[in-house]
């Protein structure tokens, strides 16, 4: 089927279908604040695909393991309504793998003063990042990872007296004080590209997500794909991971 | 649904408490084809709820024990995201939203004519994305509006609305609090050019005059509601014409 | 297959099968008290249909929406024991509506005063109803609203010293102060019916399930079945349940 | 099954807590047809512990990769409703009631002749509804009725009773109490007519000399069962020829 | 397909296919304390079949109806690893009935001083027993409860200040002192016989598992196996089960 | 993963805190045909790490609807026993395990030829019975040598191996302590004899500089790690064909 796929003659000869170059994302568009139930929000449209990210918090009892730190969890819905390839039911491990490396790009990169959402020693804020995907047109990861950095930097703390929320009012920023931004690099025989289509991804030989802080520093990796990668070529993915990164937080954040 | 007790003045000189009239709908907005991967899709806005619908079929039903051998089959769900709420909503089915995706597969069901797709199925999910009440109305004129864009053969368009009480006055549309301290909420969806209803529920108390003054209510604003759905879909019509030219 | 069922060419000739009138219920048998082990309950018997409904109550904490009042929770087992349609698992979208149908009748009619649930500001009364079908012979929603108003009507609070529950022992009566009744009134060609059975319930045009009060305030409403109704015709469903319901409620009442 | 610590005294003056001597079963009511819809069924009651059982086939059995080419199967559902019980039991299967399911299908297996229902299954469900003690001998008592009501081929009828030890004393038909805070109980399933158990569990701490006593009340009490499961039966055997003359 | 099995045609004649007596045992290999995450672990070989038992220990709040006791909770998982026949999932029938039958040998014997793990009114000690099987070469019921059984004995109370748990650290053995044996006896035929492999558990009449306390107790039984037992056999196989439950005794604590 | 802060000292003198040295790899055991009932099994050891693996198949696979007509699939679990974890893990698939479950089967797939086995699955369970970090890199070299023992066409076998940084150290094979609170931990792993990386994830913070340093690192160790692996292949081979002979 690979073979006669008109995206994969086409990538063979160093063009897309959408005449991108290789290095090139398609149009990215990013509103914020346009949920009014959440904290904090954001749509992100990347040609075809379209997400919502929304945060949610509330009060609860941090981790024995950081008693004076808040909570994060990242979920990831993949509803049927997005594709004809997903389904109702559980989170898939897709689902699960996208919510992971969202998380793990925030978590690592210390992207929230953790330590800010200590409210006393019993209880800790809880940030809720939920990941809706409207349609899935390929490069859902970096979408997602856009989507959930850009509502987080959107969110407000809700007000709290100690005993409950005030729903609507808030107290705060949400403490968000770094700009990870995920790249994933895909290859096809010898070409390497970026932000592929549904049809590229389903051709790609590997793929590689790379979370870059706006100080360069890596906050986290994740290898997807069946296929294996050269070790030399690794470079060649961290480059334009890189490179990419830097533009994509420009036009976010600038 | 609602019924709770509350400091919350529902209704002050008249004005409700987004400042509306009683039988005013709020700003209603509708927009068709905004999931690509879908066969059809729409957007609708009741004020600040927001719901999207997405029809994908009729396609095969698996398994085969499901098939029905003379007619394809119509599945629906709705769902709401975590986020669309003020107090987050755990991810996965509750037994609201099982009712619900109940309660509008039989309101939508009287619309499509799936005699001709035997063994097959049409699937239409339903999405809230921002709920500020009547979210399951708003649902529906969606995926109303998403059957018919996506092409399947349809008796009419179903169009739906709430309606309720709120400290003895009648209202139409009503909004998250509304729903929530209101008296009584009700749920009507309609085949407006049919005169037919395909989704009543009521929760709430209300005598024999109000039901029928609230039912009469409502059948007013789907007729009014059906029509910004027909032009919704005309527009889409017209830009598919010039596509096509 | 609809055409060609023995009930469907009876109805369209104004008989039923057994021999009722439209207007007619099957013989209704109720029985109270019948479960020891809780704290409430209630047997109906409706033509073939038998359902058992049990009220148990326990000390819980109030939600946080309805802070001085008790918390009620209807449940429906749709038992594989009951119909060869039934199946054993999670409860399946005809159980999970049956319950909530009730639950409104129930809630809405104002049946149990709840506010006389609260026992301090931390804890309240929480009063569960499980409908139990026995057997599914038709109109389970009718059959399970009579079971579960007459468990409540037959249910006391046990005794409660603020710290433990004495289970046998009790303390008051629950206070249920309100007779609602719901009956489905159902639709085949133009003929109006009440009660189906099991047959008569797979060849309905279309089917609404309304609950009165005894003052005639209507508590509840839920339309079932795929078959729309026409605008005019609802005055009639109303009629007939209205009527209906005043004759069951002095059956079960008086 | 219990075995926990109490100030209840079981035994008073040689008499249990519902006033029986040790050797005495509860008042037994048993019958069968209870449930219309079945292919056969029953309701049987020891003192206050109430259970149903119906049986459904022999059916088609779905998916297909589950049936026996060469036999039908036997299967076994045990349920407790919530209120049958003082503490109310949270609806849907525990393990407890998975362990029983198994249990009670293997009690049922050596009395029932399924070679002649290739790809077919015979399902059985037992329903407690309220519950003493000594629940799943009486839902046993029960399936086995309705097994043979619904004319499964038999090799003959599956009586249960249960037995235990309170304060040193050997017990048959534990109520709830004596389940609870007893120091031994046990539950045996036979088919009298052959001399064989089907059914032998039990928990608590018996010498072996106990065990063989408790193992030799158990079976006269089945006996004794089995006769009015069997006056049951032929009552059925009756009415249907009553009817069909 | 019975008919045709080598292993029952040997049975017949009297002989096994690895040439072991009726009444003997696999070759048994014990090790206690071989996973140094749990408070107490133990691994059984018997034969193929390989098993591996750990305790652990948490703080929790007692059960209502024993409030000065502490929990026990055991657990078997039938991985998928182990066999064939074992599936993903929730634990299967057999897996449920694995770990009832051996929690109420240890629990019935009282093995476990249960009183002398409640540490305050509120607060008591749950010892988690879970079996792993890592190999199912028949009779996992026996080796279950020996490696159960071992690793109760092998377990340590970890170091609790009453407020929290200092793992790796210990301040007791737990008060575990019975040492229940639990023999399992199959019968084909007119043949009894013990400690089935794979092959032969598949062929037999009926099983019957027996556990015995060190002072002759019978502290639990269970029938398996679809096959009944004539009633003058019981008492065969309660005298095969109590001679094995004191060899393997020995063997174990010898 | 890791990454919390903690007063343990990571690094002292030099040494971690199991006495290696940064670029020290932790003894490393490993056996072939562990579990009987498999095709193939393996046990590796790093250090206080155990994992198990057993690949069963190649085997026809149900349902159907699942089987690809051209080739074999390869399906992986990852599962960690409750006892293997210093805090009990309540047993069932988290989202973590989810997530290994998928890169662990990425991770095994380039290795793997399966075109000759079309319709059917090779299956490959992985139990970590013993953790103390790295436990998916020794999960993953227990299953390669599983499934070269089960005689599964490969194109090589897959080595892996865990790499990170604590305390600006750049570190191999870290540790429970190193995994949970140093400042990065990676996991590699790589088909050797291709050169070929085919499972790469990290979380932490490095610069591009370290991030190619630990590559490097890794594949060192990788390369050592696959020539036990292969000892011990070659170890089995020989005790097979002296059992042969």
């Amino acid at each position: 089927m690979k073979e006669t796929s008109y995206a994969f003659d086409l990538l063979q000869k160093g063009k897309r279908a959408d005449d991108r170059e290789f290095e090139d994302f398609r149009k990215l568009e990013l509103q914020t604040g346009i949920i009014n139930t959440a904290e904090g929000s954001a749509r992100v449209k990347l040609g075809d695909t379209e997400i919502i990210a929304g945060v949610k918090m509330n009060v609860g009892t941090p981790f024995p393991d950081t008693p004076n730190e808040g909570i994060l969890i990242v979920n990831a819905e993949f509803t049927p309504l997005a594709s004809p390839d997903f389904e109702s039911g559980p989170p898939s491990e897709d689902a699960v793998e996208c919510a992971r490396v969202v998380d793990r790009g925030i978590r690592e990169s210390h992207c929230i003063e953790m330590e800010k959402l200590a409210i006393d020693p019993e209880k800790v804020w809880a940030v809720f990042v939920d990941i809706h995907i409207i349609n899935h047109g390929g490069n859902l990861i970096d979408a997602a990872a856009i989507a959930a950095v850009a509502a987080l930097h959107n969110a407000q703390i809700p007000k709290y007296d100690g005993e409950k929320i005030t729903r609507g009012e808030y107290q705060a920023k949400l403490p968000v004080v770094h700009k990870p931004v995920t790249v994933t690099v895909c290859k096809l025989g010898e070409k390497l590209f970026v932000d592929p289509t549904l049809e590229e991804e389903q051709i790609v030989d590997s793929k590689l997500s790379i979370a870059f802080r706006e100080d360069d520093y890596i906050c986290a990796l994740q290898k997807q794909s069946a296929g294996s990668i050269n070790f030399e070529e690794i470079k060649k993915f961290i480059e334009v991971a890189e490179k990419k990164s830097k533009d994509l937080r420009k036009k976010i954040w600038e | 649904m609602g019924g709770k007790k509350s400091d919350i003045e529902l209704l002050k000189g008249g004005k409700r408490t987004d400042k509306r009239k009683p039988e005013d709908l709020r700003e209603i907005k509708m927009e068709a084809n905004v999931v690509p991967n879908a066969d059809g899709s729409a957007r609708v806005q009741f004020g600040n709820t927001i719901a999207l619908a997405a029809v994908y079929g009729p396609r095969a039903l698996f398994p085969r024990f499901m098939q029905e051998a003379d007619t394809g089959i119509l599945r629906t769900r709705y769902n709401m995201a975590p986020f669309s709420v003020v107090d987050r909503k755990a991810p996965g089915t509750d037994r609201r939203s099982t009712e619900i995706s109940k309660v509008t597969r039989l309101a939508l069901s009287p619309s499509v004519l799936l005699d001709d797709f035997p063994k097959a199925t049409v699937d239409v999910y339903m999405e809230v994305i921002q709920a500020d009440g009547s979210t399951r109305v708003t649902a529906l004129n969606a995926a109303s509006i998403a059957l018919a864009s996506a092409g399947i053969p349809m008796r009419g368009l179903v169009a739906a609305c709430s309606c309720g009480k709120i400290e003895d006055t009648l209202i139409v549309d009503l909004n998250g609090l509304e729903d929530n301290f209101g008296n009584a909420d009700m749920a009507v969806a309609m085949l407006p050019d049919k005169d037919e209803i395909s989704l009543l529920q009521m929760d709430g108390l209300l005598t024999k005059e109000e039901f029928f003054k609230l039912l009469n209510m409502a059948k007013e604003k789907c007729l009014q509601i059906v029509e910004q759905q027909k032009s919704v879909l005309k527009k889409l019509y017209k830009v598919d014409k010039e596509m096509t030219e």
